[in-house]
């Protein structure tokens, strides 16, 4: 049985006097996709937050390869890539830039052993994998909003985390755009990465997929 | 990954970021100059007593100017997203706050110390005063940046930020206050004011040491929500 | 284990056992309040050169003196819940905040006024009084920002942060005024120092401190227990409670 | 008592309306301490009571529709 990555036990979420999920144990390990639905408000970003150990607003524990997740703090952000609901980018700055100060704050799980060089011939062909080839030395607030989307979502070629959470990725996405990310997920998936994610979209391609839904637990 | 690419990254994004943005930089001291200018107006344009409230009036307006630079710390990397990716970095969020910090000086109190001389002649402040004018602002603003960011830091994502950020950072300037503009005082009729500056600077480096902790254990519980 | 402990057991605990305590604080507090300031009005001397405007002494020290030590038990309790993620000691935290600025307002009117007979105006930029002056403003402060932020946890965890940053400025806050006012009074009362008022002048003094600290716990425990019931809401002993009603 | 009279300790030597305000204020503001937390709470509980008895009455109405439906399929 592949080893457990990340657990929750017993987590329980209030939101203005409002429960938002409680007794929700969740686990995840090597080579998975674990697919959160729900209706909208109904926490699936507030659970992705608190998975990342951004949001310390839940009852119960988090556990990281075994550890509670606040005392590995240094070596869960080592191996875990988040994308967020925003698009992560600075407007002011070109894809490039982004990329770049990305490549060096995420540089736990950068790919090691890169010179700069290296690195700007890495950026470069990452932008090009991600369909943004010649946006590289534009400011970002130029692109469409898909493009940006595909600057954020290039950060995932940049990094060797194990464990990606994703909260929307396909927003603002065209077909083929979808295709791509689905495609890099399944190839993630198959060289032992997990990766969870909230999506309304049907991931059809992606193997050992398994789905939760929030919301469903109305309060008694 | 040593301490200084970190920082140098961090750095070279807010510095590039702020000169396309040139008005973020201009507006502080903007506010500035007209801050001062507005004291001879409501008082007097009398030479001996502009001279004599100088100290005081070029400080508190640098002071308001740095407290009005402030909302540009974090507010913006926290709206698009970059400050929460900030904070999942497995690199030290010491190091990355340092150079927020550090830049935000670079933009903001820097300036101010480069350009008080010029406003110091408007209110008519003894040139003997002018060194330590400039001294004690070069001193004073970066302690400013860093008490102003743990403020900062502690009010974002809230409505209404400015009016509390100020509630929150001014009384928490009023040492630096009382240290610099009397060191100005001294200067200007000629008191030693060695003391003065050592006292700052030990605030100085007192800043730098511990206000990084709080501004990074601020920003935590900010995003924490 | 433990951090499980101070979450659940703790705050039904201490709402059982402060119920029981909190009658005899009042009393004591009553008391001593009374006889304190009862002796201070009415049967301790003048003093021979401020003459009866002294009196106001009794109630101007000791809120001044409690206003700052609320003030280093909110940063100290807020620094405990925010490193052992003790609930109690956020919630004494929060409490500490209104009460102790409303002492300090006091101690700044009482001082006013006070000021007014002794130094012939209702405010004298001393060193005293301005340091006062910047204690409320950190109070009013912590408030602010606590009631800015809708979260309770992130609230208290934003306030302990801030109130930290303010201890570690008071005393350089405090040495910063005097040294810009060095014409101030030295301290008139302090419990280790050898007092030197005649004895009948501070025995009042005293007691009136005394009993403004059972006040100060009384108020304390009355603002917890709210603080509880609020936090605790859903649990199933509170709902009995509401229904008990 | 220090004072001859009674008349003597309300004149405070001439400084009454500096000690007695000070001892007014004082007492205004220890009972708007104590008046505060007791209307704090006091509202919790009427707030509180009055969310309990709105859940259970809709979940009363709710017991009802479901054995409307049971009884009507």
């Amino acid at each position: 049985m592949a080893k457990t990555l990340l657990q929750s036990v017993n987590l329980y979420c209030e939101r203005d006097q409002r429960v938002l999920f409680e007794n929700l144990d969740i686990s995840v390990s090597a080579g998975e996709v674990l697919q959160v639905e729900g209706p909208n408000g109904s926490g699936k970003t507030t659970l992705l937050r608190i998975l990342t150990g951004l949001s310390d607003a839940y009852e119960g524990d988090l556990l990281w390869q075994g550890q509670p997740l606040q005392k590995v703090r240094e070596s869960y952000y080592q191996e875990m890539q988040y994308l967020g609901h925003s698009a992560g980018i600075k407007q002011a700055l070109t894809a490039e830039e982004n990329l770049q100060w990305y490549a060096v704050i995420q540089a736990g799980h950068l790919n090691a052993g890169s010179s700069s060089q290296q690195r700007a011939g890495n950026i470069a062909d990452i932008l090009a994998k991600v369909g943004l080839r010649g946006y590289e030395d534009v400011p970002c607030h130029t692109l469409s909003a898909g493009q940006q989307r595909r600057v954020n979502l290039a950060r995932l070629y940049l990094s060797s985390a194990t464990l990606w959470i994703l909260d929307e990725p396909f927003t603002a996405i065209d077909k083929n755009g979808i295709a791509t990310i689905e495609t890099l997920i399944e190839e993630h998936v198959k060289s032992g990465g997990t990766v969870i994610i909230t999506t309304h979209q049907d991931l059809k391609s992606v193997p050992n997929l398994r789905k939760i839904t929030l919301g469903e637990v109305l309060p008694a | 990954m040593s301490f200084s690419k970190l920082f140098m990254a961090t750095l070279k994004r807010d510095m590039t970021i702020a000169f396309r943005h040139p008005s973020d930089l201009v507006n502080p001291l903007i506010f500035f100059l007209v801050v001062v200018s507005l004291f001879p107006l409501a008082i007097s344009p009398d030479a001996r007593y502009l001279a004599e409230i100088a100290p005081g009036v070029l400080w508190v307006a640098s002071l308001l100017a740095t407290l009005l630079s402030l909302d540009m710390l974090f507010q913006s990397d926290y709206q698009d997203g970059t400050l929460e990716q900030l904070l999942l970095s497995p690199q030290p969020l010491y190091t990355s706050v340092l150079a927020k910090v550090v830049s935000h000086w670079l933009l903001s109190g820097l300036p101010l110390a480069l350009i008080s001389p010029l406003l110091a002649l408007m209110l008519f402040l003894p040139s003997s005063a002018m060194p330590t004018l400039m001294i004690t602002l070069l001193l004073g603003t970066p302690i400013m940046s860093f008490i102003g960011a743990i403020g900062a830091a502690l009010t974002i994502g809230l409505r209404k930020t400015g009016l509390l950020l100020s509630l929150i950072v001014l009384p928490l300037y009023i040492p630096i206050l009382i240290f610099a503009a009397s060191a100005v005082q001294n200067a200007a009729i000629g008191l030693p004011v060695l003391g003065h500056l050592a006292l700052l600077g030990a605030l100085l480096v007192l800043s730098v040491v511990l206000a990084p902790l709080a501004i990074a254990a601020a920003l935590r519980i900010s995003l924490g929500s | 284990m433990w951090t499980w402990f101070y979450r659940l057991g703790s705050p039904k605990w201490f709402y059982g056992i402060s119920g029981r305590w909190l009658p005899w604080f009042l009393c004591a507090a009553m008391v001593l309040l009374v006889t304190g300031s009862v002796w201070g009005l009415a049967f301790a001397p003048q003093d021979y050169q401020q003459g009866n405007s002294f009196r106001i002494i009794y109630i101007h020290v000791p809120t001044a003196f409690l206003a700052q030590s609320c003030y280093f038990i909110m940063a100290v309790c807020g620094a405990i819940g925010l490193i052992w993620k003790m609930k109690l000691s956020d919630m004494v935290a929060k409490s500490c905040a209104p009460i102790g600025a409303s002492f300090t307002f006091l101690a700044l009117v009482t001082g006013a006024i006070w000021g007014k007979p002794t130094w012939g105006t209702w405010w004298v930029w001393d060193a005293r009084l301005t340091s006062m002056l910047v204690l409320l403003f950190l109070y009013l402060g912590v408030i602010a920002l606590q009631s800015a932020i809708s979260d309770r946890n992130q609230a208290a965890k934003a306030s302990a942060v801030l109130s930290l940053v303010g201890l570690v400025n008071i005393p350089i806050i405090k040495y910063s005024v005097e040294w810009w006012n060095t014409l101030h009074q030295p301290a008139s009362f302090s419990v280790v120092a050898k007092p030197t008022m005649p004895i009948e002048m501070w025995m009042p003094l005293l007691i009136m401190v005394i009993g403004l600290y059972c006040f100060f716990a009384a108020l304390l425990v009355m603002r917890i227990r709210v603080e509880i019931l609020e936090r605790e809401w859903r649990t199933e002993w509170v709902k009995a409670l509401i229904k008990k009603r | 008592m220090y004072f001859e009279s009674l008349s003597d300790f309300i004149a405070m030597g001439g400084h009454a309306k500096y000690v007695w305000s000070s001892y007014l204020i004082a007492l205004f503001i220890f009972i708007l301490n104590l008046v505060l937390p007791v209307m704090a709470r006091q509202r919790f509980f009427n707030n509180q009571s009055r969310r309990l008895r709105r859940e259970t009455s809709a979940r009363n109405v709710k017991i009802e529709n479901e054995g409307h439906d049971a009884s009507g399929s």
